[in-house]
């Protein structure tokens, strides 16, 4: 099969909504598109159990530990299965920690905002986790099979993850008067990223249009994020939670939440390293990585050890 | 050449019957090596035109957790109930969650 | 003393020891050595966060005054804790981490395998549940002891180190005083007495596979059951307790 | 001698949902040998009651057939007799740990 009729009949698949899977040919624009779009994902998951990291010790309840603990290591798990669909790529683990940790590789923006207060940790249940599942459940189509396989298992897991959240916002703003502020404060600094992780307008979305024509990225970025605007406004409202946006109006031709504008400058600011914590997320990356050197080496060296054929593996 | 096939390694396949879907065991047979166990794997298990992707693994490769560790090894995620939605009380009338 | 009194008192160890683990353990979410080893940890720590809960709940039931598992875990203070020593003790690194858990986890299978015949009713029952999860609590942390022991240099040193600084609060594991004894008499408690050889056979067996030293007989740190912990326990109740004591009339 | 710092060869992991129906492939883990591999599938890939049963395998030991050859490959059993693979059973050829 010559290139010309290799690229014909991947993009017949794509058409026909086939998947295409680790071992068909492809263009390797696809390839690099996927690698950088999978492995981003991948890095998000796992910086993204930073945030909540800082309160699980200081979780109010036993419940309340319970389900956080449950849910950052949900994320450590989804960071996983989404390395595993990246290697399935022909680029292994340990080279894409490398380039995160070289600033070759990025991570979702919204993890550079702090988690100051618990009630930050129901608004990042229910904001961002909310909006990540926007995004996820539009991304169950894409057209790389394992990366589809990885968010249908991602979207069951994550569905605790939001209603976790809300329960948590739903809980302050029944609480007391202390609680109430704390909520609404973690409203205020958490709504905006949230509608930026949607990223940039279509308009100025570098990738958007090449990962649409190849179904890895099925709906656009306003779109997606007018869906999310739409479902949480009224769920802010039906507990009392008000929406830090004075221009947000109800379109009642359109249907749609008509909003501000979302102030991209603090989002170009942020992606270029200027956000609270974009240096202490991946330091701690790094730290973390390092510390663990000694106990990785250990394991593969009981492992290549001959000797350990002849000594008995007790379990317990 | 009748070389009694059971002398053969015993071979495990696995087969994507279309792409999206991940593999499955379909069975194991006798094969000398891995290029004539994904030929032989063809023909027995694909007889009915599924099977897009075949992987064989020789079956001295796998290894298992065993039967009787089932009460250690699955029944403690039995009681993680926080781990599913409907263990969340949301207000009835909020949509969307 | 009588029986529903030391019932509570003995709930409570069970319980402290399993929060204060769990706690502990809940430290390296986020910061395991690898992300398999994360994911693992952290089901570790929440099994004894779970069965702290369980334990705590029975014993506000025991203790009949309407207190709630939240009251007893975030309204005590350091020397109301009767979790043993050991638990307590900081992580330090992944060696030390590993050998806390396997001198508690061989404990916790022979002790709770002999819980599971007590004459309480929910005690038993309890046993039953946890003694799954530490079966494989204890298979976790014995194949880990076996890899830093007999992997590299570094990591045969880093554990031995951690066995030596830990060995001295194993001996609080074993202690006694008339709680135990009253409950033993009574079927309800499992008999320490019982479980230290099959502890230090089990713990020697495994060291000797990993190329580990057994430390020498060494004085053995006490006191948990009166209440008298190390410094360490202070700075993790702090943490742990720091909301419901800033806003004590919240609800969460 | 330097160690070169890994994270670990890749395993893939297939999990068993209920007896007597086939191990899917969910993903892949990495593990330094088996036992890890074990444990890590448990932790990771039934951490809500999806399996009984974990099989491992190290990727370096599956043979995948390629799709290049799917023409001479799967084509040819369209005009075949039409015939059904045997009920499935677990294989005594796999080791149990």
């Amino acid at each position: 099969m010559t290139e010309e009729e290799k690229l014909t009949r991947f993009n017949s698949k794509i058409d026909k909504e086939e998947k295409i899977e680790p071992k068909d040919w492809m263009p390797d624009a696809y390839r690099k598109t996927m690698i950088r779009q999978l492995s981003q994902h991948a890095h998000s998951e796992v910086i993204g159990m930073q945030p909540e990291g800082n309160w699980v010790l200081r979780a109010p309840s036993l419940r309340a530990k319970k389900i956080l603990l449950a849910k950052i290591q949900d994320e450590g798990g989804h960071g996983l299965y989404l390395y595993s669909a990246t290697e399935t790529l022909g680029i292994d683990r340990d080279e894409m920690i490398q380039q995160l940790h070289e600033g070759k590789a990025k991570y979702s923006n919204i993890f550079n905002y702090p988690a100051l207060t618990w009630a930050d940790i129901g608004a990042i249940g229910w904001l961002v986790d909310g909006a990540a599942i926007v995004n996820q459940i539009s991304l169950q189509r894409t057209s790389y099979g394992p990366y589809s396989r990885g968010m249908i298992r991602i979207c069951k897991e994550e569905s605790f993850h939001q209603r976790q959240g809300y329960e948590i916002m739903v809980t302050m703003m029944n609480g007391t008067p202390e609680q109430k502020q704390m909520a609404q404060d973690a409203m205020n600094r958490w709504w905006w990223p949230s509608l930026m992780m949607f990223g940039p307008p279509d308009n100025d979305s570098s990738h958007t249009k090449q990962s649409m024509r190849w179904k890895i990225k099925r709906e656009s970025n306003d779109v997606l994020r007018q869906r999310f605007i739409d479902k949480t406004v009224d769920q802010a409202h039906f507990i009392g939670l008000t929406v830090p946006d004075k221009d947000l109006k109800f379109n009642k031709s359109t249907g749609h939440w008509d909003i501000g504008k979302i102030n991209w400058d603090e989002f170009h600011e942020v992606i270029n390293g200027n956000g609270p914590c974009n240096k202490q997320r991946l330091a701690h990356h790094i730290k973390v990585h390092n510390e663990g050197r000694w106990v990785r080496e250990a394991a593969m060296a009981f492992a290549e050890n001959e000797t350990r054929t002849k000594k008995e593996l007790v379990t317990h | 050449m009748e070389k009694k096939d059971t002398q053969w390694p015993l071979w495990e396949i696995f087969i994507q019957a279309n792409p999206g879907i991940p593999h499955k065991h379909v069975g194991s047979l006798h094969a000398p090596d891995a290029e004539l166990a994904i030929q032989n794997a063809r023909d027995v298990y694909t007889r009915r035109n599924e099977g897009i992707s075949i992987w064989v693994v020789e079956a001295k490769n796998i290894r298992a957790s065993s039967p009787e560790d089932i009460g250690s090894f699955f029944e403690p995620a039995n009681d993680k109930v926080y781990r599913h939605p409907t263990f969340y009380k949301v207000p009835d009338g909020v949509k969307y969650l | 003393m009588e029986i529903h009194k030391a019932l509570f008192e003995y709930c409570l160890r069970l319980a402290d020891s399993s929060l204060i683990l769990g706690q502990r353990l809940g430290e390296w979410c986020g910061h395991g050595p690898i992300l398999e080893e994360d994911i693992a940890l952290t089901n570790i720590s929440l099994d004894f966060v779970g069965h702290a809960t369980a334990l705590l709940q029975y014993a506000a039931k025991v203790e009949g005054k309407g207190r709630t598992e939240d009251d007893l875990a975030y309204h005590r203070s350091e020397r109301e804790f009767k979790n043993v020593l050991l638990v307590e003790q900081p992580n330090g690194d992944y060696a030390k981490t590993i050998a806390r858990q396997f001198l508690f986890d061989t404990f916790q299978y022979y002790y709770y395998q002999a819980l599971q015949e007590s004459k309480d009713e929910t005690l038993a029952a309890l046993a039953q549940k946890s003694f799954k999860e530490i079966t494989y609590h204890l298979r976790h942390s014995s194949q880990w002891v076996l890899r830093l022991g007999d992997g590299t240099a570094e990591s045969h040193e880093r554990i031995q180190n951690a066995i030596n600084d830990l060995w001295m609060f194993t001996g609080d594991l074993f202690d006694m005083d008339e709680v135990d004894a009253l409950l033993i008499k009574e079927g309800i408690a499992a008999d320490p007495g019982q479980v230290k050889q099959k502890w230090n056979d089990h713990v020697a067996e495994l060291f000797k596979k990993a190329t580990l030293q057994m430390p020498a007989p060494t004085y053995m740190q006490r006191g948990s059951r009166e209440g008298k912990h190390t410094e360490h326990l202070g700075y993790l109740l702090a943490e742990m307790q720091y909301l419901p004591r800033t806003f004590p009339d919240a609800k969460w």
